[in-house]
């Protein structure tokens, strides 16, 4: 069990929506895999492509990042510009030679528990069936 | 490339952002002084909560509290079984000052439900509140990997390593103290709308009342009776409507829409369309030199109107003119011109003569308010039930809604209160209720809820048709009886004793007999186990209720989300049901769900009490997550200007530069700027790059193991 | 011209070869080319063998569709019962890999791979289309109008239904069959629960025949208050049920209704020109001559 | 059983229907039912949509709801040895109307496949596939037939396996694949000698 490889998935999530989902997923006990660690940020928009880019330097296995439906956005629209990053992040990945899917936005509203439970076990899938993160061996 | 510049980015920000911090205080904090506790080494306290075994029960405790004590910067580690109790937060203010700590974790719940507890405790134990940070390992840890130990104890361990990342560089912050405006605004004047207005008026608030109808009084004007008390509806609303219209403190706008909202709690600007209704109240008119004018609802307009059009209020079952009102009993009392179908024959002026009440030629007008709360209150529509083909509705014209029932039934309705069948003006002597008739339907064309009230007025309807029509038997086709309010189940007791069929069984389709027009309705006798045909006069189907048409413009003005079934969210389903996620935004009745009118004025009652609140506290306190601008960096790009949606930046001159600046009353915190500034220039005050990119090191290669 | 492979199936061309013959007659004015499927067999009957075995069902209707793609032509089929093997199996294997795979093992025995290049149709749903046909189109091709006729017609189930899975919207109140009877110039007549199963389907005409006439003559009775001159389908084993089955109502309860029951392709035909003789109406077990009298 | 010892036996069988839910559950008909339907009758709740909806309800004992209830509680034999199981016309009108989204239709057609694995099948249904396999038709072509189509200027055999025999082969070695012809046989023979 111990030597069995675990994909390490960073979340950042938005507190309105993605977050409240989350919570909601926990209330109502829907199981999901843990192999998901969460960062609160108040919206999408507050993610940096950097933030993104130095958690795969660390060796993050996959990120996502997920948070209010479009035009549900806590502030008006945040999720529009966050959204955007994510796709200019995806061809960055894509240029390095690394893949896209690794890097996953999904919109998670606060009603949506069940559905935050499926974003994270359709994630833990997709980036356990492409492996370990390459750069992982050059991380720090 | 990337790590290494944030590397760099993340050092150097470290040494600037005291300037930063000290900058960013406003005269105000002077209680706690920044640059001290910042230049200090991190001593970080880490509390473990059991929850008794919410957490305790899936999540090895000790591990974790000795995982906690081998991490950077701990300075103390403990457990607790309950931390948001007294003995718990006790705790921590011990801790605090017994181990001289600059931070403070706590691993348990959702900070979305305890953060405010641990955030006093931790003032009351000298720091500075925004001095801690929580890491949840309940909700998004013990609860959704229940029966994974190991997976969610390594989960925990990470989530706190993570958290004291962030607890070491979390700095003073001061939260900013807004006046609240001494105004409210309630959107809607059907009961909800008009019982919240009417108790913030009582309240002493100045409340402004908007309504897009011609007049207030909503859904339950339309009703005839009420169950279980069988009150006439108009009879026991009228009282209120006057009222409304009376309050010295209500300013009410009927013909009335939001147009637009700016602000936040304490101070909306809310711009609101007062549509041309071509009539003048008697103030407007006053206000035009028109002495003793305007519209004093005599309806001689009314008279001479040539045009004809079915009217809504009854449910297009009776006639109105271009000119008109709903019902006699409107609140206010003053004509409305429908535009579309006017014809500006100009009849009605002529007749109105020195009153001049009438403008054809009247405008929208855009009216802006500054209210420190606001109450919406929305409500329903009947969910469009010819959608769900199988029961013939708007093919077969003996099929009805519940709603047009009511106003077939009622004394003051397009019938005079006779029940009869559209298609021949015959009194039905057989009437099948069809419940749940797009209500408790998972097909994707119906509503997956229960609609909650159709079970009750639909007996109230078998009870009016008995009590009316000699002879008549009325069929209730359903599949449970919800009577679950005060003397409701009696309710039931009292219309099963006076006659109506029970059925259990929910109907498959109805027919038509196009000779008679009678309808024959498939259904089940699921309790005899038997397939049954029932040939009937009338059909009355309780419609499912959706969220009104415009439900969805106005919460997105407010910034307020729905539910995946399309109401309104409330802040917490159980504990705030009134609240919603925008601070000073509260819901009323049943744009949150469907609700009968006890409930309604109960959850009217509720956010006219919670909308109240701050505006009698007088200010409100912000949570200080502004953006900050870190001048040095600063290129003036203005990148960031455009990126705000509440253009809170804009560029300045300083010292010969130009920077950006922030002005705080606006911003909201969100990060957007923060989050593509290309010179890491912005400084997001509680998620600073530094310490998210330090959460994020934490967790990939922070890790002991 | 467009050309489709025409999946035959096998009651209209062992029964009512009429159907068939014109069904290449009037597609072919319409624009449209049937061609043979050679080979291919029954599509499997849905509700015997889907009784017996999905899977089974699933592998034997997947070889004819095979015979499709290797033509690389999609399917036209004048049939609700092969629609509901051929369309359905179709729709499924390309849905669900699993079941794809399943079935290609023991496709594999016989050398044959599903792929799911093709698409399924019936050919009422493509004279109905206006991109491809449309009710302007056969109203323009008739030479015969059948003015003066009233015409029910019956949709049958497996074409429409489950709606879910199928695209032609409504199964309650549909009324695009009643516009192409309505282009041929006959009146569409509605009837009390038009919608409803003529009886024989999911096997219940072998099972128990009583059983499925009782739901047929229900279907009669209900006709015969419209007072119609013929009733039209799109589905052959219907027509049996129907045609076949009115003799066996006399037989079993006695009672005499004597409505023609003709395929829309064989109503179509007529309309275009085409003699009784050219269209076997002679094959029916009820006589079409009073329709016929009306008509020409 | 136990709850009914010393019970006079007339009296126990009485009784057994009572027991129906200890004795005679089987959770995994519930789960077998819903993968071959690809539905899910366990979210029945029994609201008689379908059975209302069904053409041959009204003229016998068949209740779908029923059949949809014996899925949801797992109630194996009573649901396969019933013979109503075989008077459902497959017209999907439940499955349309079905509030809970369930397919009825569907969950019919599984429980008939699990019936065959026990030998319960009406003969026709086996008739049928001893047809196809034999000219690869369920209703194969006959001389009237023939001679009409001949008028018809068509050749008197249809384009199908029957002017292409060779494709029969293939037919029977997909039956044969899954051993139906054998079984088909055996239960005809031992139905009818």
């Amino acid at each position: 069990m111990a030597d069995e490889w675990k994909p390490q998935i960073m979340g950042i999530i938005c507190n309105w929506c993605s977050y409240a989902g989350a919570d909601l997923a926990g209330s109502a006990r829907t199981q999901y895999p843990p192999d998901i660690r969460i960062i609160r940020v108040m919206c999408t928009g507050r993610v940096d492509p950097l933030f993104i880019l130095k958690a795969f330097t660390d060796g993050a296995d996959g990120v996502l990042v997920s948070g209010c439906h479009f035009g549900d956005c806590h502030y008006l629209e945040g999720n529009y510009k966050g959204a955007k990053r994510m796709f200019m992040v995806k061809s960055l990945l894509k240029n390095i030679g690394l893949e896209d899917k690794r890097l996953r936005m999904t919109f998670v509203s606060a009603s949506e528990g069940a559905k935050w439970a499926k974003v994270v076990e359709d994630v833990v899938k997709t980036v356990t069936d492409l492996g370990p993160n390459p750069l992982k061996e050059l991380a720090p | 490339m990337a790590e290494k510049k944030t590397k760099k980015e993340t050092a150097s920000k470290k040494k600037e952002t005291p300037k930063a911090a000290v900058s960013a205080k406003t005269e105000k904090a002077p209680a706690v002084k920044a640059p001290a506790t910042e230049q200090k080494k991190a001593r970080v306290g880490v509390f473990i909560c059991h929850c008794g075994t919410n957490i305790a029960g899936s999540v090895d405790i000790p591990d974790v509290q000795e995982y906690a004590k081998s991490l950077p910067n701990v300075a103390f580690a403990d457990n607790y079984q309950y931390m948001c109790s007294t003995p718990g937060q006790s705790k921590i203010i011990a801790a605090i000052k017994e181990n001289d700590l600059t931070g403070i974790v706590v691993a348990a719940c959702s900070p979305r439900l305890h953060e405010p507890t641990f955030r006093t405790a931790t003032k009351e134990g000298g720091l500075n509140p925004f001095r801690f940070e929580m890491a949840n390992i309940r909700e998004q840890g013990s609860w959704v990997h229940m029966h994974d130990r190991e997976g969610a104890t390594d989960k925990a361990k990470d989530a706190i390593r993570i958290a004291v990342a962030k607890a070491s560089l979390l700095q003073d912050l001061v939260p900013k103290t807004v006046p609240v405006e001494h105004a409210a605004m309630v959107v809607g004047a059907g009961i909800a709308g008009m019982q919240a207005a009417l108790d913030l008026a009582n309240a002493g608030i100045k409340t402004y009342l908007i309504e897009k109808n011609p007049t207030i009084g909503g859904r339950m004007s339309q009703l005839d009776k009420t169950f279980p008390t069988l009150d006439c509806s108009q009879c026991i609303l009228t009282p209120k409507m006057v009222d409304v219209g009376r309050a010295e403190n209500i300013d009410l706008m009927t013909c009335a829409e939001v147009e637009n909202v700016e602000g936040y709690i304490g101070n909306f600007d809310v711009t609101i369309r007062r549509k041309a209704r071509g009539v003048l109240t008697p103030a407007e008119a006053e206000a035009k030199g028109i002495v003793g004018g305007g519209c004093n609802g005599c309806g001689d307009c009314e008279a001479v109107c040539p045009v004809i059009k079915p009217n809504p209020f009854e449910m297009g079952m009776k006639p109105r003119k271009a000119i008109y009102i709903y019902h006699p009993q409107v609140v206010p009392l003053i004509y409305t011109i429908d535009w579309d179908s006017c014809i500006k024959c100009g009849l009605c002026v002529e007749v109105c003569g020195e009153k001049k009440a009438i403008d054809l030629e009247m405008k929208d007008e855009l009216v802006k308010v500054k209210v420190g709360t606001a109450i919406l209150a929305t409500g329903y529509d009947l969910f469009p039930i010819e959608k769900k083909e199988e029961w013939g509705y708007k093919k077969y014209e003996n099929v009805v809604t519940s709603l047009e029932f009511e106003r077939l039934i009622c004394a003051s309705g397009p019938t005079g209160g006779h029940l009869v069948r559209p298609s021949d003006g015959v009194t039905p002597k057989k009437v099948a209720f069809l419940l749940c008739a797009g209500s408790r339907d998972n097909t994707g064309v119906g509503k997956p809820y229960c609609s909650r009230f159709c079970c009750m007025y639909s007996l109230k309807h078998a009870h009016q048709i008995i009590e009316k029509i000699p002879g008549v038997q009325p069929y209730i086709f359903y599949m449970d009886i919800r009577s679950f309010g005060k003397m409701y189940e009696e309710f039931y007791y009292r219309i099963q004793d006076e006659g109506a069929k029970f059925m259990r069984g929910r109907v498959a389709n109805v027919l038509e007999d196009p000779d008679t027009k009678n309808l024959l309705i498939n259904a089940e006798d699921t309790l005899l186990n038997r397939p049954i045909k029932l040939e009937v006069d009338m059909v009355v189907l309780a419609a499912a209720v959706e969220p009104a048409a415009e439900t969805d413009r106005t919460r997105k003005l407010f910034g307020v989300s729905r539910s995946m079934d399309g109401w309104l969210l409330e802040a917490h389903p159980k504990l705030n049901p009134c609240g919603t996620t925008t601070a000073g935004v509260f819901l009323a009745g049943v744009c949150q769900g469907p609700k009968d009118i006890p409930d309604t004025v109960a959850s009217a009652e509720g956010a006219a009490s919670a909308a109240s609140i701050p505006i009698h506290k007088g200010e409100v306190e912000l949570e200080p997550y502004f953006a900050q601008c870190i001048e040095e960096k600063c290129a003036g790009c203005g990148m960031c200007v455009n990126l705000c949606p509440y253009q809170a930046l804009s560029l300045v001159e300083k010292e010969g530069r130009t920077v950006m600046q922030v002005t705080e009353a606006k911003c909201k915190g969100c990060g957007t700027c923060g989050g593509f500034c290309p010179g890491g220039a912005i400084w997001m005050q509680h998620f600073a790059t530094p310490q998210i990119i330090a959460q994020i090191d934490a967790f990939l290669i922070g890790g002991a193991k | 011209m467009r050309e489709y492979a025409f999946f035959l199936g096998c009651i209209a061309p062992n029964r009512y070869p009429g159907a068939e013959s014109a069904s290449y007659k009037t597609a072919e004015k319409l624009g449209i080319k049937l061609l043979d499927l050679e080979g291919a067999s029954c599509c499997p009957a849905p509700g015997a063998f889907g009784s017996i075995s999905l899977e089974i069902w699933y592998a034997m209707a997947a070889r004819n569709l095979c015979l499709a793609e290797q033509m690389k032509k999609d399917i036209a089929l004048i049939c609700n019962g092969c629609y509901k093997s051929i369309w359905e199996v179709n729709h499924k294997l390309k849905q669900h890999k699993e079941l794809k795979e399943k079935v290609n093992e023991v496709l594999k025995t016989i050398d044959m791979e599903f792929k799911g290049t093709i698409d399924v149709w019936h050919l009422a749903e493509l004279f109905y289309d206006p991109e491809i046909v449309g009710v302007q189109k056969i109203r323009d091709s008739v030479k015969v109008s059948l003015e003066g006729t009233r015409i029910a017609v019956h949709y049958g189930c497996h074409l429409m239904k489950p709606r879910k899975e199928r695209h032609f919207g409504t199964t309650e109140h549909p009324t695009w069959l009643e516009e192409m009877v309505g282009a041929l110039g006959a009146e569409p007549v509605e009837y009390r629960n038009k919608m409803l199963c003529c009886g024989a389907g999911g096997g219940v005409r072998g099972y128990d025949l009583v059983h499925s006439l009782d739901i047929t003559n229900e279907k009669m009775i209900n006709l015969k208050e419209a007072r119609v001159d013929a009733l039209t389908e799109v589905c052959p084993f219907c027509q049996l049920q129907f045609d076949r089955g009115q003799i066996e109502i006399e037989e079993k309860f006695g009672v005499k209704y004597n409505l023609p029951v003709l395929h829309y392709c064989e109503l179509l035909g007529l309309a275009q020109g085409m003699s009784p003789q050219e269209l076997a109406l002679d094959l029916h077990g009820i006589s079409c001559e009073p329709f016929l009298q009306k008509v020409l | 059983m136990p709850r009914t010892k010393g019970y006079p036996e007339a009296l126990e069988k009485k009784l057994a229907d009572t027991r129906l839910y200890e004795d005679e559950r089987h959770p995994e008909f519930t789960k077998t039912v819903e993968k071959l339907s690809m539905s899910i009758p366990h979210m029945c709740y029994q609201c008689g949509t379908c059975t209302a909806s069904c053409p041959s309800a009204p003229r016998s004992s068949y209740r779908i709801r029923k059949f949809v209830r014996r899925a949801l509680l797992g109630l194996e034999d009573e649901a396969l040895t019933d013979p109503d199981l075989w008077l459902c016309t497959t017209c999907y009108s439940c499955t349309d109307r079905c509030p809970r989204d369930i397919a009825p239709t569907d969950v019919i057609m599984a429980m008939r496949n699990l019936a065959f694995k026990r030998d319960i099948i009406p003969v026709n249904f086996l008739k049928t596939v001893q047809a196809i396999y034999t000219t690869g038709h369920g209703v194969p072509n006959n001389d009237v037939n023939r001679a009409a189509r001949k008028k018809l200027g068509m050749n008197p055999e249809p384009p199908t396996t029957h002017a292409f025999p060779q494709y029969v082969k293939g037919i029977q070695k997909i039956i044969d694949y899954y051993e139906l012809k054998k079984n088909a046989d055996r239960i005809v023979k031992e139905r009818e000698g």
